[in-house]
């Protein structure tokens, strides 16, 4: 690939991420709404890691996302007022669902793997709809905050400094952009591409296809499930629309919006379907409509996402 | 039905904001300061969307009209008021909680508006409280938000579910009969009203045969209903509300249960009773506030300017709104002052004037628990409007708020104010 | 007993709306590779067609019109938004109609406000036909009876006529359909129509027995999709047969514990992936 | 001992029967050509050598062991690579990239996370070797979706070699070419048979290629074996030319 764009890009990208909290109110944000760009776009590419880099399409990523909110928040309020403590739960339990679903529908392909996923991702949306006495039901899981993080030598006191939250999100969301980027730039990671670009090819150079799908499905609700917990950990707030299927086509929308082949996309695409869905929201309620005339475009028109615009440019 | 006409009351203006909010971070960027404005920001996060769509859009006209009052009669403070609204969806907790976020801290609002769904009401009340700021809860019903949860700057205008319960139970084991079968939503509101009722049906001697708890968003409810038939009740009480209730009544009507059994339940709102076909407008309920009072001052000139600015008569949401957006104007007169805790201080025990309180007991928030105490209206739903079409509510008997609401140790607030 | 017959009869009713549903989306489905989320907003969009037309044509006029009317709208999405998506992963497709339902929802609202609108149908039909067996209202048995005929004329038009045969045909093969001389954007678009058409009827006979609001087809599309996985993938009695044993199965859920009512389909559908993947009538090789 | 035995397999679909009962011998450094009309079976044969599909009845022993019911991932691993009638390449990765993944995927290396500077040396040793014998080496860093389709049938080839296979199951690989390349195709084929004495099967429809080629050729018609012998031998038999004219015989 295109190894020479990619310094610069990155350097961009690190130098927005770094700043954003000081420059986000020149355009009319603040600092909250730059954190939740953040938790979306590390949930925009935990799922692209499964779809844009394994060509697998999940449709009830949000599942994850959701299990690793209610992970993250249950922990705190019933078992330890730890937030480290409650995004390892929340990883640990979207991880749990993640290799028990995964091993049910890795056969299936294309739209019914599409519609396998819907279907399950309903399954823990109903669990915690209905569940009341544990999850809170419809009312959602409050009464409990994310804890400041005690370092020993000095404390982090996330919940009261948006701040230092913004940055505390940060350098999970680098270690997590990190570790994706290392997988896919390893064997494992060009096997899961072999898979995207040709499954019958890759099944016939000795790669256990189902087993592959499967690893990535995991490593891709790992990181969903953290984004989720982080989530939960912004709002001080969970509740059952955290695992509904609008929020995973949302996901979807933010990866292929931005570029779902190129690594940055998703990131892209989350800060501007989050902000849009910010700003829109504010201005009629006719919101609706207006993301879903955002979904109909750029299915019909931006098929590659912005980034795959400049990439194509950059090819010709 | 013009949807874009309602929020004009303040069309954001990105750059100008943005710009303003950039001057004051570079300045600190770490340290958020409340910047003196000219204007008084009242920050408005309800349902505009989803299944409490129409509550929450009859809630905004009333607090338009308040707002426009609270304007002519020169603001708050000598300053001019506006609504920045906002969607904060009807389920959706997690976007209310970010909406109310986003107003205190980006348009830094000196009120805090919401919410219709309790679920909703309390998530942004626990932002509210840390952020300091007066919130006022116009229709969220949930029993905890005046009671064990409650807080020093949450105010609400809509009875508890215990007050609903405690105004209609005696009518209905008088008139009715003492077997009751309960119908209840499967979530925490539920559960309280149901408890409510039982409690106040105890009281007066009568029994519970029989219930069901119906998970929220059910759409058939045959099955509950034909077990609720075979119990053999002398009523049964349909504690569930909206889409669901509208579900529920027009199910037991095809069923003929309404010639059968008496058909009765707490709650009722005029927007409920609208969406019904008319065979199943039937049974006792409690409204809590009805624009049919001829004999109560000012309400006539109300439902005129409702009538005026919607093309509808006010339901109770109307009312609710427009209480709301008065008690931010009237606090901060009380208080002489827009400082948060001085305000609710002002509104301890604070009696409403009467041509907002338009009930003919007045209205007053209790002091201890800052929950409003004004009339209920018990009655009959009917199948066609006596006066004009949306007259779908016979009142029989109208309740004093402050012999149903309990003594605020029941209440179980224990309010804690800020050192 | 009376119980349980009750709540099996029940259980039909349910089943044959998520078969009604279930149907049109495996019709699209299977021909087209099209995962329809806006097939809710179609069904409302037909229960409040019917609801606006009521007036001029009576109950049944509309009964017969509305769902004609969406099936036109669907034709015309089809051609514009959907066709020039075949071809491509069915990723976009699924996006396209999530973007639509999105409108579709915030589209009736807009149209016919929020809150519920009374929805009427025939004294006649809406009272127990018998005072012992009074949960069998006129209306539950009508539509009991109007969704038989509906299902059982679509499997007519499938086995007996041109278009049916061909749809058939298309579903297992439509290359060989297309060098056969069959034009298959037409056949593609008119198969669209009577998936569309199913969920407006759907809609219209649903508003008699629900309160009609923007999100009235929201709780009906997932199970919709219950229905199609395990009645197996691509097969259209498997579809029927999926709808009613979800139907029947969370009726009787009903009585033993209802907040598991919705849970005991997604036990099904584990259950059916995990013993037999191809679900209940799928075809051999459709697992892929 | 033989290389690849198949035993009698058979292939049923639905009521069509598409391999009827056909044995085959190879012996190691064996290039063996299969032949025959459209729908002779010859694909269906190969798929069931490879494990595409399993057959209905009959059994396929590879290096002497029994690998009737085994995957075909299973079956790369034992030393079985195959080329498709219509390419199968990885389109929007290089060259180099295509063949490091075989590459990676043979030396069992697919499941790390990251990979120490031996192993990369070896990886990349591999790769320039591949590249040097199919003379891709200038298009390295080429889209392979973006070559020529004589090139992108190389790159297949590569790729399966990079496997180290025992035998290699070539599908038509000079269908749809033109003179030239079908030249090149013949000759980079012949050199790998030759210098790395692979064991080849290949389905050809182009007479050329074949009786350049072949050592042995077998041929299908309509789901069972009508011939098998030397090219001099195919070349003449009636039942052959009458199988290729139609129903003549």
């Amino acid at each position: 690939m295109n190894n020479s764009l990619k310094q610069p890009a990155n350097i961009v990208v690190w130098v927005v991420l770094l700043t954003m909290p000081y420059w986000m109110g020149f355009v009319g944000g603040y600092t909250e709404l730059a954190t939740r760009i953040l938790v979306m776009a590390l949930g925009a590419m935990a799922l692209n890691f499964l779809l844009g880099f394994t060509g697998v399409l999940s449709f009830g990523h949000a599942a994850f996302f959701g299990l690793g909110a209610y992970g993250a928040a249950m922990t705190i309020k019933y078992i330890a007022p730890s937030s480290m403590l409650a995004l390892f739960i929340g990883v640990l339990v979207g991880a749990i669902a993640g290799a028990l679903i995964g091993a049910l529908i890795v056969k299936r392909r294309g739209v019914y793997f599409a519609m396998t996923t819907i279907a399950f991702g309903q399954v823990f949306y109903f669990i915690a709809f209905r569940w009341n006495t544990v999850t809170g039901g419809d009312d959602g899981l409050n009464g409990w905050h994310r804890e400041p993080i005690n370092l020993g030598f000095t404390q982090l006191d996330i919940y009261h400094n948006p701040m230092l939250f913004y940055y505390f999100v940060l350098v999970i969301f680098a270690v997590s952009v990190g570790i994706m980027a290392l997988l896919l730039n390893s064997p494992f990671g060009r096997t899961l591409l072999a898979i995207r670009e040709n499954e019958r090819r890759a099944r016939f150079l000795g790669i256990e296809i189902e087993r592959h799908i499967w690893m990535s499905f995991m490593v891709s609700c790992v990181f969903m499930a953290l984004a989720g917990g982080l989530y939960a950990l912004l709002n001080n707030f969970t509740d059952p629309r955290a695992l509904r299927f609008d929020l995973s086509g949302n996901f979807v929308i933010m990866a292929v919006m931005g570029g779902m082949r190129s690594f940055w996309g998703p990131l892209v695409g989350a800060a501007i379907f989050v902000a849009l869905q910010d700003v829109v929201s504010s201005h009629t309620e006719n919101w609706m409509s207006v993301i879903g005339v955002v979904f109909v475009l750029v299915v019909l028109f931006f098929p590659r996402g912005i980034l795959g615009l400049t990439r194509k440019a950059n090819n010709s | 039905m013009s949807g874009n006409s309602k929020l004009n009351i303040r069309r954001r203006n990105l750059l100008q904001g943005g710009l303003v909010l950039g001057a004051s971070q570079i300045a600190s960027p770490f340290i958020m300061t409340a910047r003196a404005e000219d204007t008084i920001k009242i920050g408005w996060d309800n349902p505009l969307t989803g299944t409490y769509a129409a509550p929450g859009k009859n809630e905004l006209i009333g607090a338009k009209l308040a707002l426009e009052e609270i304007n002519a009669k020169g603001g708050i403070a000598g300053r001019k008021v506006e609504i920045i609204v906002e969607d904060s969806t009807s389920g959706d907790a997690g976007t209310a909680v970010q909406k109310a976020r986003k107003l205190i801290d980006k348009d830094k609002v000196n009120f805090l508006i919401g919410n219709v769904n309790s679920a909703l009401a309390i998530a942004m009340a626990q932002v509210s409280n840390e952020k300091g700021i007066l919130h006022i809860v116009p229709g969220g019903h949930s029993d905890t938000m005046t009671g064990a949860t409650c807080h020093w700057n949450v105010f609400r205008v809509c009875n508890t579910t215990q007050m609903e319960a405690n105004a209609i139970a005696p009518t209905l084991i008088k008139t009715y009969g003492k077997k009751w079968y309960y119908i209840t939503p499967d979530y925490a509101f539920g559960h309280a009203l149901q408890s409510g009722m039982e409690k106040a049906c105890t009281a007066l001697g009568g029994t519970k045969i029989g219930g069901d708890l119906t998970p929220l968003g059910t759409t058939d409810f045959s099955s509950y209903l034909i077990k609720a038939q075979s119990a053999n009740p002398d009523v049964i009480i349909f504690l569930v509300q909206g889409d669901d209730m509208v579900n529920a009544l027009k199910q037991a009507v095809q069923f003929g249960l309404d010639k059968k059994v008496h058909l009765a339940g707490a709650q009722q709102e005029l927007e409920n009773l609208k969406g019904l076909p008319p065979e199943a407008r039937v049974g006792n309920w409690v409204m809590e506030w009805y624009f049919d009072q001829p004999n109560v001052p000012h309400v006539a000139d109300f439902n005129a300017k409702v009538v005026k600015a919607s093309g509808y008569v006010p339901t109770s949401r109307t009312w609710f709104g427009y209480v709301g957006i008065w008690t931010c104007a009237l606090a901060a007169a009380g208080a002489k002052s827009i400082d948060a805790a001085k305000m609710a201080k002002a509104l301890q025990d604070f009696h409403l004037p009467p041509e907002i309180a338009l009930c003919p007991d007045g209205a007053f928030y209790r002091a201890g628990q800052n929950q409003l105490i004004s009339n209920l209206y018990v009655g009959k739903a009917r199948v066609k409007g006596v006066k004009g079409p949306d007259d779908l509510f016979e009142v029989t008997s109208v309740v004093k708020g402050a012999d149903v609401a309990g003594t605020l140790e029941e209440s179980g607030c224990k309010m804690t104010w800020p050192a | 007993m009376q119980l349980i017959l009750f709540d099996v009869f029940n259980g039909l009713i349910t089943g044959a709306f998520y078969a009604l549903m279930a149907l049109g989306l495996s019709l699209i489905l299977n021909l087209s590779g099209v995962i329809n989320f806006a097939h809710g907003g179609f069904l409302a969009l037909g229960a409040y067609l019917s609801y606006t037309i009521m007036p001029y044509t009576g109950f049944f006029g509309a009964l017969l019109v509305a769902p004609v009317l969406t099936a036109m709208f669907g034709l015309v999405i089809e051609r514009f938004l959907i066709r020039p998506l075949y071809g491509r992963d069915p990723l976009y497709s699924l996006l396209l109609t999530f973007g639509l339902a999105y409108i579709f929802e915030d589209g009736s609202r807009y149209i016919w406000g929020a809150q519920s609108v009374p929805y009427q149908v025939p004294a006649y039909l809406s009272s127990p036909l018998s005072t012992e067996f009074f949960f069998l209202t006129g209306y539950r048995v009508f539509m009991v009876v109007l969704v038989a005929l509906a299902v059982g004329a679509l499997f007519y038009v499938l086995t007996y006529t041109r278009l049916g045969m061909r749809i058939r045909a298309g579903t297992r093969d439509l290359e060989t359909v297309s060098t056969l001389g069959v034009n298959v954007r037409i056949l593609r678009n008119l198969n669209f129509g009577l998936g569309i058409y199913m969920a407006g009827l759907a809609g219209a006979l649903a508003a008699g027995l629900l309160g009609l609001q923007p999100t009235i087809g929201t709780s009906l599309l997932m199970p919709s999709f219950v229905a199609i996985i395990v009645g197996g993938l691509g097969s259209l009695p498997g579809t029927l047969l999926g709808g009613l044993l979800i139907g029947v199965a969370s009726g009787l859920t009903t009585v033993i514990l209802p907040s598991a009512s919705e849970a005991i389909m997604y036990v099904m559908m584990g259950l059916v992936l995990l013993i037999r993947p191809r679900g209940l009538m799928g075809e051999e090789g459709r697992v892929h | 001992m033989s290389l690849l035995q198949v035993q009698n397999v058979s292939r049923h679909f639905g009521k069509l029967v598409a391999v009827n009962g056909v044995s085959l011998t190879v012996e190691p450094g064996e290039l063996r050509a299969i032949i025959g009309p459209n729908g002779a079976g010859k694909t269906t044969f190969f798929n069931l050598i490879s494990g595409f599909f399993p057959p209905t009845s009959g059994k396929i022993l590879f290096n002497g062991q029994d690998v009737t019911a085994l995957s075909p991932e299973q079956r790369v691993n034992r030393g079985m690579a195959r080329t498709f009638q219509i390419t199968e390449i990885f389109p929007e990765l290089s060259v180099a990239d295509n063949l490091r993944i075989a590459v990676e995927s043979a030396a069992g290396l697919r499941l790390r996370p990251w990979l120490g500077a031996k192993d990369r040396g070896l990886v990349r040793a591999r790769i320039d070797e591949l590249l040097d014998l199919s003379s891709l080496t200038p298009k390295a860093n080429r889209m392979v979706g973006e070559l020529s389709h004589g090139d992108q049938r190389a790159a297949e080839i590569m790729m399966s070699l990079a496997l180290n296979p025992k035998i290699l199951l070539l599908d038509e690989p000079a269908a749809g070419m033109g003179d030239q390349e079908t030249y090149d195709i013949s000759r980079l084929i012949r050199r790998v048979h030759k210098q790395q004495k692979l064991t080849i099967v290949l389905i050809e429809h182009d007479m050329r290629v074949v009786f350049n080629l072949a050592d042995r050729i077998m041929v299908l018609g309509e789901g069972a074996m009508l011939a098998e012998g030397p090219p001099e031998d195919i070349a003449n038999s009636e039942i052959v030319q009458a199988a290729y004219l139609g129903k003549a015989a």
